[in-house]
């Protein structure tokens, strides 16, 4: 049998179901577009997502299209081209919960999933006004007699898993091991996730385990649970090494953006 | 040479001095003027046979992290990043910093991006420079709606970092942590010290040798423009185009 | 100036003191061979060896020669050759002492100092004999409300710090990066430690950073304190991916340590 | 071909027969049987297409693994293993294992190389497989001299995983995690149930279908001897020049 279970857009999608909480990757890590218009079009309700740590114009259109009911989040922003003018729309009129956090939490939150420990320490944060709305995080006195500072306020967070994780990257090879390369917080987050699928632009006739040195640049296979071919997968976002982002393109979403009319409009020509 | 300074070169100046000490300078996401500071610090560094190292996150090239998005955070946690620069939509007399939106949270006025990794970076890296250009009552307040990571903690919580300047459009501040205080160091060309205090939303010392800032000297300006720039449009093109058309 | 320091043998030799925690690589992550017999011809003394997780030629002669006083590893064998027989000795004659662990938990607790955390939880582990006799380890109920189950015990760990790891790699870029493949232990190591040395076979006139392939197999020259060129410096241990283990040469020792005599025998002929 | 079975094929017949049901084997440090077994049952899976990965750590091309040596456990603590193997100095009744050494701890008699990862991989992967091949008085004890990892733990303790078979060179024991026991599922040929008592130091049940151990089949020896024996001879030569000769 085939060595990995290689998936149609339409099978992908319909693993993401309504009230997902969905893995979402910073926009150098390879943003799924392809996939997250599918998502739409299919009508997708009350996912949550959880962002690592950021997201740019994958999570203001699924904001925008109506498809989120909460968000987890150190940003989500356009970048240079501004604010993520759905995401900021949303917040400001109270149509969507965010839970405001710090890059280094989110990334904790998984890597306690990733050992499956319920919680994990982190210095820093106690005193903002994020940890001060998380009811969902803790303060301890460090209750190590043999490191740190007696009774020091130490903050733990929870353990999060994911429902499901997609991400696009450049290739697979024919075991369906994912060419992730340095971006490794993709290897946290499919730790993290009970799913896993990939949309790639290629599927190679290689090996990466053949050589140490391709191995290092992947991610196992004994992680995803499907992939998808998807030829610029990942436009109008970048692909690290492989593509630049089409700023043209980012600049007219968030220009179009700005308005309810100019959004409808823009993803009704996007998703045709 | 135009030997007229643009804005951004002064300010880019003015930051490259404060990182005079450095070995390990990181900078995060949309700081193109704080970038080019760290590529000019370290390549005068070079100059006087010192190893200065830059890590700039918004490019593949200046990146020197290989464990995914996690580690400037660890990298930083660990003591091994000298120099990092925070922004804020609102920042107050106490150098809290607010990066999530103005109004009475959770339910805002206006929404901004999120604090990306304020929280952590403003506890461990022992030199954060707060870089704002825009220097007006609206962004230096008396106090921020909200906090994304605070100016000062009590001695309890571990924090061998904070705050240690503030630099506008305007005017350089240095953070007193004792007194909690900002203290006014040096004025841009045609400010004035009455003039800060009507822009600015809170009360801040004045320090006894207020200062001009001084404008690139020669050699300084001939590196920036010859060597860092050209670095500078690997990753941000748009920042290099409008100030050295490049 | 160049943007690494290259050290000669003896500077690097010099650079662990008497006393040190020293942190010992696992025969597949490159054992610096070479430079340990130049520690031990130095007679550095009162060593205590954390291994991640274990070590085996490495340790057992730092052992027998006399430079450790203290190890803390999750096993110490010479793989098929059997047990590390001056280890052994110096456990069943009271001259060693040693903190039974147990692997994740190594890992762990160097991950905490990577964090700059004060300890960090495990799960497993309660209930064995390794816990029982661990008195720098702690067990709490679980004070998360959020996530796991109410009361759970839960194992803590402290944050360890090495003062010094030494490794052995296959090569450094022109900027003293350097490629460690997918042994990514080494980066946690060298993260958790003050001082980072490493010995290379080679330094290339490359960078690895050009390239997102290459750039993911490298450990960054910023944890790097200094290197040293020498070829073959895991000889008789295997350099993964470059070569393979020396098995007669181990075996040989495994035979001549056995005794007292046969080690000193060994170690004079190995250290001429 | 010549029809003879080797002890050690025996065994790793035996060991292949109880991964039938798995997506996932990991197999650890000096563990040619249970490697054989595991990459046999891989095989075997393929041709009535269902997929089993194998992952062994002392090889280069059967482990899967990037993300350094905790990947193994963070795998297992994750649920991602379905059987890995353990050994043990000693293995009691209640199926606690000794790895480190005998005689009272700290001061040991004869120490041995130690606990390696049984601590936590035996609290988290579900099947986990002793394997001993000597079966005497002196390696199946009534109570262990040191608890690497305990065979049971109290039900407040997070355990998902724990002891399923041992598996020795005259027997197959299945152990009843409520009883807290072993029980004699299969014998060696040549082996009785009351000759096992006598060598085994803990009582145990016996399993009212007590059979013998079935001899692989033709086609199971010759995916073994053809298909397996070579993969094995790259990770450990020694173990396939001594059992195959090659």
């Amino acid at each position: 049998m085939n060595s990995f279970d290689q998936l149609s857009l339409k099978e992908l999608v319909n693993e993401v179901s309504n009230g997902s909480l969905l893995g979402i990757p910073a926009d150098y890590s390879g943003v799924p577009m392809h996939f997250t218009k599918a998502l739409i079009k299919k009508g997708v309700k009350n996912l949550r997502l959880y962002c690592l740590p950021l997201t740019t114009i994958q999570g203001d259109m699924l904001i925008g299209s109506g498809c989120v009911s909460e968000i987890e989040a150190a940003a989500v922003t356009l970048g240079e081209f501004g604010l993520a003018p759905q995401f900021s729309h949303a917040i400001e009129h109270n149509d969507l919960v965010i839970k405001d956090s710090t890059c280094p939490a989110l990334h904790a939150q998984l890597q306690a999933t990733e050992k499956s420990v319920p919680f994990m320490p982190l210095r820093g944060v106690i005193g903002s006004d994020i940890q001060k709305y998380r009811k969902d995080w803790q303060i301890i006195k460090n209750p190590m007699n043999s490191s740190g500072v007696k009774d020091e306020p130490i903050l733990l967070l929870p353990a999060v898993q994911l429902d499901v994780f997609v991400f696009h990257a450049a290739c697979a090879d024919r075991n369906g091991n994912i060419q992730i390369g340095r971006r490794r917080e993709l290897a946290t987050l499919a730790h993290a996730s009970k799913k896993v699928f990939v949309t790639v632009e290629k599927i190679l006739n290689d090996d990466f385990f053949e050589n140490e040195l391709t191995a290092a640049t992947c991610l196992p296979a004994l992680y995803i649970d499907g992939i998808s071919v998807i030829k610029n997968g990942a436009w109008p976002c970048a692909l690290p090494g492989v593509y630049p982002a089409d700023n043209k393109e980012i600049k007219k979403y968030s220009i179009a953006a700005k308005t309810k009319q100019g959004f409808d409009e823009y993803m009704k020509y996007s998703l045709s | 040479m135009n030997k007229e300074i643009k804005r951004e070169e002064l300010l880019i100046s003015q930051l490259a001095d404060l990182l005079v000490h450095d070995k390990h300078v990181a900078v995060g996401a949309a700081s193109p003027i704080p970038g080019a500071a760290a590529l000019l610090a370290k390549e005068e560094a070079k100059a006087k046979n010192r190893r200065l190292r830059v890590t700039i996150l918004h490019s593949n090239k200046y990146n020197n992290f290989t464990d995914g998005a996690r580690e400037l955070f660890d990298c930083a946690a660990q003591g091994r990043i000298d120099t990092f620069f925070l922004g804020g939509v609102q920042i107050d007399a106490q150098a809290n910093i607010n990066l999530v939106g103005t109004g009475e949270y959770p339910k805002v006025i206006k929404r901004f991006p999120g604090s990306f990794g304020s929280a952590l970076m403003y506890f461990v890296v022992p030199q954060i420079i707060l870089f704002r250009e825009e220097h007006s009552p609206r962004t230096l307040v008396n106090k921020v709606d909200f906090i994304s990571a605070p100016g000062v903690s009590d001695e309890k919580i571990y924090r061998p970092g904070g705050p240690k300047y503030l630099l506008t459009n305007r005017a350089l501040f240095k953070f007193n942590k004792d007194l909690k205080k900002f203290s006014l160091l040096k004025l841009n060309q045609n400010e004035t010290t009455e003039g800060i205090e009507k822009l600015t939303g809170f009360k801040f010392d004045v320090n006894k040798r207020v200062s001009v800032m001084s404008d690139p000297d020669i050699s300084r300006l001939k590196i920036l423009r010859n060597k860092i720039a050209p670095m500078v449009s690997e990753f941000y093109p748009e920042f290099a185009d409008r100030i050295w058309g490049i």
